[in-house]
């Protein structure tokens, strides 16, 4: 909760003209994450718990139609709207600029996710069972979250720790590149860069400068750790 | 106290704490009895390097255990095809190993047929029974009544398969798979005399024209095109590929295309040879390639004379000036590349298409050049296995032999009864079948219908080697290795096939002397490498599990794609469809699902719960719907409908689909499974039971050519998306 | 009479607030045994007091791993086929070896599950690991000493300007 | 002000008829007291099931994760300002005539605001753990986020209770000890504790009079903060509908009207029941609906406010907002602007109408309705269509949901039946001291005011 100097604020580029919608980082997230498995039922109650979602909107009509695919998780805001009204400080600002969940800490009054204008943050409405011996794939590096949570994408902050770990008993600060989200590390077209934001050198601040630059739904001020690029010309030639 | 039972009850500590009175609840702490290796470590991941067996890409994958279970695999960055990258499926092979309803030891069958009812056997009973059935096989004169069925196979295991049918003196080793690319083999010994498949050079290229090859999802690569697609449109510094997708329905790859060109299902062949014949009109061609090719421009001009633009615009539908604007495009923003796909082939004039489109590439020269087309790498020790060409008329074949009462006993490795349309007869075939052994590792369609069920391991727990589809130019030999101890008592496909060849003895058992598929996986891997590592075969067999495999990066290979000049290119025929079009108005695709593949995802929750890209559909099936169509059939988002083709008629419910052309409806594959454990068990439908049987030439089948009709039924459709019906519409909203 | 009544119920009701908040600021409530039974009496006071054996001796993982490891039962086993192989807790203990069991011990000090405790960060960081297990080497039967409270941890680490960030030990 | 009631009778026979509803309760009254009980407890049997099993047995999701529990929520704090403003407003405006309704009014908010209080614990995903937002000292060194609008919600609620509490006590405490002297055994030992030995001298009157007044002052803020507040859970959200800075006083005007319409029903409800037709006349209504009449017209200005900056500015996500809420809760709409506008500017504007018992018990329960409505289209409609269109969603209440608000408003009704029996639900003081005030004292030949004149 302190602010503490860090040398680090996370950040991600997405380029929308290399992400085909393929749908591998949802399974990477899910995989990486211990997301629960979301019965048909669930998903038909809209209570979807997919940390990372693909939406895809179809813009004109047939045959001058197109598609866009706009890969959504925690924009991990810099004035995030989903903080301030946490009453229990469950949803609070990291030191390298990333929204943190403490889920232990959530009592589940869900205001966070009204006020997230992303809709990315997602609630245990269920208490999700691994039937055995399905609950092997687990992951021991972070916790299950029980029913009546609030979780969302922390940009794979498990790996972030072991990164920092590594690199402190090294005694250096992460490289370029060391630190992969699940997401990024799998996408196909390489759409996602993952980095260092606050290293004017690192490829995704050198990308989050490039022209086709823009934040989702930049009016709200919420100034997120995301950054989009622009999907170039997908109209005639 | 599992996390999940402590976030639940931590704040009732203080019920429980005046119920549990003084009580501890001290968890216990079992050591190991014997240290772990060096270098592992406990409480940290280890990773081991295998190979995805998820579909024939073959990719690299890096596994990672923690505390002796696997926990999430990625991809190997060493790995040539997929760069450390992987897709959905290939995520999701980790809940084929911890699926809540695997086979964990020997079944056989007590019930009648396809009841489903297994009692547990013992290993030795179970070898013992398979012995003993192939014995007495091999002591009637006609020893072709054994059946070997397997997907394709690759590696070690397509030579072991071959040795044992060979010995048993079999010949039906059938490896038939829906989706093969025999038809790119076929079509490329026509046009280039050599049935390599080929490589795609997409990162490079600069104007891309994809003919129904969907290459994100599933054809032949999906995670090294996906990859070398991203590098197209964003790799280079000053360049950004064009990509033009010409196709009836707007697939997930078509979804990224900046053109999109609705051509009528069956005449992107004759759009092909249309755009053809523009480029050489406008002399548009590049001379040099096609002198080297032995084509004489004037001559192939009259030759499609035919093909005037008034004529391929009125057989494709499409505007003038598109296909005019898309011919010199293709021509002059070079390297180009233009790809076949499935949906192409999968016509009745399949093969004519997918030649004429093979005429382009070579017109403006994208042969065997930085951006264009060269032959993939092939394994030349799996020979003809890896390399069927008709693997179709191959099944018939077998059908007809099970029909004849000729076939005694089937192994069955994969799950052909979901697989195969039913119009081949294979499953009434089969059914006649007096003894199946399947290798499910669930109980999936194939495995109910099986007199013995002998479980094979999941992938992750297996040996092998994997020599990828056509992903990559240079020679690339992936390894598999366990990585984890085998959960169940289940034992590989390819072991049980050599302790059934010991037990049998004879010529069998001196063929296939090794104990272990390990074993002759070492064997086969010192033949292979001998060349080069002689002395010390012990450490190139570490180096290979712990690199995931042998990749040559540097050495090119010899082969070049030259079109052969015997080749005359033929005239797309008319597309034949099954059904009359009055009766049965609407062009029926069947797509491979992004999630499912052929419908061996559909066992995994992690892919049933994926939405769907295009449709954002989860848990089920669905038919896509062109918005006029379904507004004049009075269908909405979501409505039970009934899709009747010649053949039967399946109830699902309705997209509505602005993608798909107006006269087109498509339903994807991998549902509608009556097995394959809970998670896919009697969900949604499989719309191969819709397809007739059309062949076009050189037997290969041609499975877009169903002509169906669409009714409405109720409100229920029991369709469940993961987004909004209309707020799929408001991109406007935030500006996207 | 009227009055002691009510001094009565004044105190009564004193005692019930102070005791409600007593617990609520000790919520959750720790009910775990301080100093279990353990299935073989080992001595930390031999092994580790008066044998001087280092803590990472047997607890080897602890620098490079975020659990230290208790030893394996093949470790302790070829120690004691030579020290002391008569004395009937060693007995038992080649006994378990014997029946190929692990040894049930149970866990003395422990943080809940959804707290990440990585043994190295704090052994890089020079923490005795006395600060959190206590004079151990002077322990016949291991007890827990340290509260292992949130607010405990929250202490150590403002006094070490270690971070405090929730995402320190909350994944 | 308006003409007080004209009493001859004697001031035992006022206080048997101002304290019948103390008599020992009824087969009626123990059927009602058991079936309000009975709908409680199917109440708390649904929030037991919701802790047992999760959030999901509410109809809630994503993206709309309030739902009737917070609609609830508002409602009753809406209506637990009905006893503040009616009877401290009119309490220093010195309108003689609330005296008879006052009691009532003042037990109304502290029921209905207790009432609210619980929404917000009921609906948390892990109610067990409420307690964290708890500013206290703890062992986890944690403290509260006191810039979350929750805390304020917290902290205004508790506030509120209090303060309202001891507002309906200070008025109480003259009648406690007139019940504790009309009253023997155990009963008696009671209302003696709650009297706290009043004995009716000079001198306790008049600060009697002093606290009520200062408390009758003080509670208004209060009151209007806590629903300022309330307003602001929503207001410092960016959630396009709920974003507004007219929120606050749009709340605290719904309120009122809500309050307003809620005390005019239990006026009815209580007349009726306790047979106090000579002591709530048509005098009482005529004014109660003035009242009501002013705040609807307020109501209406908001509203209509509120509507046309969202058409004005015309920003498309709000727009979107207000469109899917009017053509998809085009009926709740209508009901709504009906209840709340319509109904009452049309009716109240007669002297006649007002005058009406039973029009009024139907504008007031109409007026009840439609708030209730009002805070549901705040919250769900807003939430189904937030900024990413993808996302988008639907919700409808869950049985449980149901049964839980069914049980809320059983509930109040039952702390009110049980109020009303154990004690005076009338002012009797403050209809006392009235007729004091009023009594004419002779003067020789001539009957003066008494000295205490016009209040």
């Amino acid at each position: 909760m302190e602010k503490l100097t860090s040398p680090y604020k996370w950040g991600m580029v997405i380029d929308l003209d290399r992400c085909t919608g393929c749908g591998a980082c949802v399974v990477a997230c899910q995989a990486e994450n211990n997301v629960g498995i979301c019965e048909k039922q669930e998903i038909a109650e809209g209570r979807n718990m997919h940390w990372l979602r693909i939406e895809r909107f179809w813009v004109g009509e047939y045959p001058d139609v197109r598609v866009r695919f706009l890969p959504v998780m925690c924009q991990h805001c810099q004035d995030a709207p989903c903080e301030p009204v946490c009453p229990v400080y469950a949803s609070y600002h990291n030191p390298d600029g990333l929204n943190g969940q403490v889920y232990n800490r959530c009592v589940g009054t869900r205001y966070c996710g009204n006020n997230c204008p992303y809709a990315v943050r997602v609630f245990n409405f269920y208490p999700h069972e691994w039937p055995k011996p399905l609950d092997n794939q687990l992951s021991p590096d972070i916790t299950v979250r029980a029913r009546g949570v609030m979780e969302k994408c922390s940009f794979c902050i498990q790996r972030i720790r072991r990164a920092k770990e590594e690199s402190s008993a090294e005694g250096r600060t992460i490289q370029d590149g060391e630190i992969q989200p699940a997401c990024a590390q799998t996408c196909p077209a390489e759409a996602m860069t993952f980095g260092n934001l606050a290293d004017p050198a690192s490829r995704a601040a050198r990308l989050a400068r490039s022209p086709r630059r823009f934040h989702l739904l930049e009016h709200l001020g919420t100034h997120p750790s995301v950054v989009y690029l622009k999907g170039g010309g997908r109209e005639h030639v | 106290m599992k996390r999940r039972t402590f976030l639940q009850l931590g704040g009732m500590t203080v019920a429980s704490a005046f119920l549990a009175g003084c009580q501890g609840q001290n968890e216990k702490l079992i050591p190991y009895l014997i240290p772990p290796d060096e270098g592992v470590t406990p409480g940290k991941a280890t990773y081991y390097a295998s190979s995805c067996s998820g579909c024939p890409a073959g990719c690299g994958i890096l596994v990672r255990v923690s505390e002796g279970r696997a926990k999430k695999i990625e991809g190997n960055p060493r790995h040539p095809v997929n760069r450390g990258r992987l897709c959905a499926r290939g995520q999701a092979a980790l809940q084929e190993l911890y699926h809540p309803d695997r086979i964990q030891q020997p079944l056989r069958r007590s019930g009648p047929r396809g009841s489903g009812k297994f009692q547990k056997i013992s290993w030795s009973e179970a070898l013992d029974l398979l012995s003993d059935t192939l014995k007495e096989l091999q002591q009637e004169p006609n020893t072709g009544s054994l059946a070997l069925l397997t997907p394709q196979l690759t590696g070690s295991l397509a030579t072991l398969t071959g040795v044992f049918m060979r010995s048993f003196g079999s010949t039906h080793h059938l490896a038939y798979e829906l989706l093969a690319p025999d038809w790119l083999r076929l079509a490329n010994r026509y046009s280039f005399g050599q049935p390599d498949l080929p490589f795609y050079d997409l990162a490079e290229t600069r104007y891309l024209l994809s003919f129904g090859a969907d290459f994100v999802e599933n054809h032949l690569s999906p995670v090294q095109y996906g990859n070398a697609f991203g590098r197209m449109r964003q790799g280079r510094d000053t360049v950004r590929g064009h990509f033009t997708y010409i196709g009836g329905r707007m697939s997930l790859t078509g979804a990224s295309a900046d053109r999109w060109m609705p051509a009528k299902p069956g005449s992107e062949g004759v759009l092909a040879l249309g755009l053809a014949r523009l480029i050489l009109a406008g002399s548009l061609h590049d001379k040099a390639a096609l002198s080297n090719s032995g084509i004489r421009p004037e001559e192939l001009l009259a030759r499609l004379r035919n093909y005037d633009l008034q004529r391929v615009a009125d057989a494709t539908g499409l505007a003038k000036n598109s296909i005019v604007e898309v011919a010199r495009e293709f021509a002059t923003t070079r390297p180009s590349l233009a790809m076949a796909g499935e949906s192409v082939a999968f016509q009745s004039n399949g093969l004519e298409a997918v030649r004429a489109i093979q005429l382009l590439n070579t017109l403006v020269g994208n042969l065997n050049r930085p951006g264009g087309v060269y032959p993939a790498s092939a394994d030349p020790s799996t020979g003809a296995l890896l390399r069927k060409e008709s693997s179709f008329s191959e099944l018939l074949a077998l059908i007809a032999s099970m029909r004849a009462g000729k076939i005694k006993a089937a192994l069955i490795k994969g799950n052909p009864v979901h697989t195969v349309p039913p119009v081949t007869g294979f499953q009434e075939a089969l059914d006649t079948v007096p003894f199946i052994v399947s290798f499910a590792t669930v109980l999936d369609d194939t495995a109910l219908q099986a007199e013995l069920i002998l479980p094979d391991h999941a992938a992750l727990e297996s040996w092998g080697d994997v020599v990828p589809l056509a992903g990559s130019r240079t020679m690339v030999y992936g390894t598999m290795q366990p990585v984890v101890t085998p959960l169940y008592d289940t034992r590989q496909f390819a072991d049980v096939l050599l302790a059934t060849a010991s037990r049998l003895g004879g010529p069998l058992a001196a063929a296939l002397p090794e104990e272990s598929f390990v074993e002759y996986l070492k064997f086969s891997q010192a033949q292979r490498f001998s060349s080069e590592k002689e002395e010390d075969l012990e450490l190139l067999w570490v180096e290979l599990l712990s690199g995931g495999g042998h990749f040559a990066p540097d050495q090119a290979p010899e082969k070049h794609y030259r079109w052969a000049s015997s080749a005359v290119i033929a005239d797309p025929p008319t597309p034949a469809f099954a059904g009359e079009a009055n009766k049965f108005p609407l062009h029926l695709q069947v797509y491979p699902s992004t999630a499912f593949h052929d419908g061996r995802g559909a066992v995994l929750p992690w892919l049933q719960q994926l939405p769907d890209p295009m449709s954002t559909v989860v848990w089920g099936s669905w038919i896509e719907i062109n918005p006029k169509t379904a507004s004049s059939l009075g269908i909405s988002q979501g409505d039970l409908v009934e899709v009747t083709s010649p053949r039967s008629s399946l109830r699902l419910p309705a997209v509505v689909y602005p993608g798909i052309r107006p006269d087109m409806v498509a339903i994807p594959l991998g549902q509608g499974h009556h097995g394959g454990g809970r998670y896919a068990k009697d969900r949604g439908v499989n719309p191969l039971t819709l397809l007739s049987l059309l062949n076009g030439k050189e037997q290969l089948a041609a499975w877009n050519a169903t002509r169906v009709r669409v009714t409405r039924i109720s409100k229920k459709g029991d369709l469940v998306s993961a987004g909004h019906p209309e707020g799929s519409y408001r991109g406007d909203l935030i500006g996207i | 009479m009227k009055r002691s009544w009510f001094v009565g119920g004044l105190i009564v009701s004193i005692g019930t607030i102070a005791t409600l908040l007593a617990v609520m600021y000790l919520l959750p409530l720790d009910l775990t045994e301080r100093s279990p039974v353990q299935p073989l009496a080992f001595s930390h006071k031999v092994h580790a007091g008066d044998n001087g054996i280092h803590c990472l001796y047997c607890h080897r993982y602890a620098p490079k791993s975020t659990v230290a490891g208790i030893p394996a039962v093949a470790d302790c086993r070829s120690c004691h086929l030579f020290i002391a192989p008569d004395k009937p807790e060693v007995k038992k203990l080649i006994a378990y070896w014997d029946k190929g069991e692990g040894i049930p011990w149970i866990r003395v000090n422990n943080v809940p599950d959804h707290v990440y405790f990585p043994h190295m960060m704090h052994i890089r960081a020079r923490i005795d690991c006395g600060i959190c297990h206590g004079k151990v080497a002077t322990m016949e039967r291991i007890s827990r000493t340290a509260s292992l409270k949130m607010g405990w941890c929250l202490d150590c680490h403002r006094q070490h300007k270690a971070s405090i960030d929730c995402w320190t030990c909350h994944l | 002000m308006s003409e007080p009631p004209v009493t001859t009778k004697s001031v035992s026979q006022v206080n048997d008829e101002l304290l019948s509803s103390l008599r020992p309760p009824t087969l009626g009254w123990y059927l009602l007291a058991f079936f309000l009980g009975a709908v409680v407890a199917c109440g708390l049997a649904a929030f037991t099931w919701q802790m047992m099993n999760g959030m999901y047995v509410t109809g809630k999701n994503r993206p709309v994760m309030w739902g009737f529990y917070i609609t609830g929520f508002v409602f009753w704090v809406g209506l637990s300002h009905s006893g503040t403003m009616v009877s401290s407003i009119l309490r220093l405006s010195r309108a003689h005539w609330r005296r008879p309704i006052l009691r009532a009014a003042e037990a109304m908010t502290v029921f209905c605001i207790t009432v609210a209080g619980l929404f917000p614990l009921i609906h948390l995903g892990r109610n067990w753990t409420f307690f964290y937002m708890i500013p206290y000292p703890n062992q986890r060194g944690l403290w509260p986020n006191f810039r979350s609008p929750l805390l304020w919600d917290m902290t205004a609620i508790t506030a509120y209770i209090i303060g309202s509490t001891l507002f309906l006590y200070l008025g109480l405490l003259p009648d406690l000890a007139v019940v504790r002297d009309r009253t023997t055994g155990w009963r008696h030992k009671v209302y003696a504790v709650l009297a706290m030995g009043w004995r009716g001298s000079a001198r306790e009157w008049s600060i009697y009079h002093k606290a009520s007044t200062l408390m009758a002052a003080l509670i208004i803020p209060v009151a209007v903060s806590v629903h300022s507040i309330v307003a602001w859970d929503f207001a410092v959200t960016v959630v396009p509908g709920w974003h507004s800075t007219i929120f606050p006083p749009y709340f605290v005007i719904g309120a009122i009207l809500s309050g307003v319409a809620a005390v005019i029903t239990l006026m009815i409800i209580i007349r009726k029941i306790f047979r106090l037709e000579e002591y709530l006349t048509p005098l009482h209504f005529d004014n109660m609906g003035k009242l009501l009449l002013v705040i609807s017209l307020l109501w209406t200005y908001a509203y209509f406010v509120e509507v046309h900056i969202t058409w004005y500015a015309h920003e498309p996500i709000e727009w979107e907002v207000f469109s899917f809420l009017s053509s998809n809760y085009t009926p709740q709409l209508l009901i709504m602007l009906v209840g709340n506008s319509l109904l009452p500017i049309i009716f109240l504007c007669f002297r006649k109408m007002r005058r009406s018992i039973g029009v009024m018990l139907m504008v007031s329960l109409w007026v009840n309705v439609a708030m209730f409505i009002e805070r549901f289209l705040i919250i769900v409609p807003t939430l189904s269509h937030k900024n990413m269109p993808f996302a988008w969603g639907t919700y409808s209440p869950s049985l449980v949901e149901t049964l839980v608000n069914l049980a809320a408003l059983a509930g109040f009704a039952l702390l009110f039946t049980l109020f009303a029996k154990f004690f005076p639900i009338v002012a009797l003081s403050d209809v006392r001291e009235l007729e004091l005030r009023e009594a004419k004292v002779p003067m020789g030949r001539a009957r003066l005011s008494s000295i205490a004149g016009k209040e």
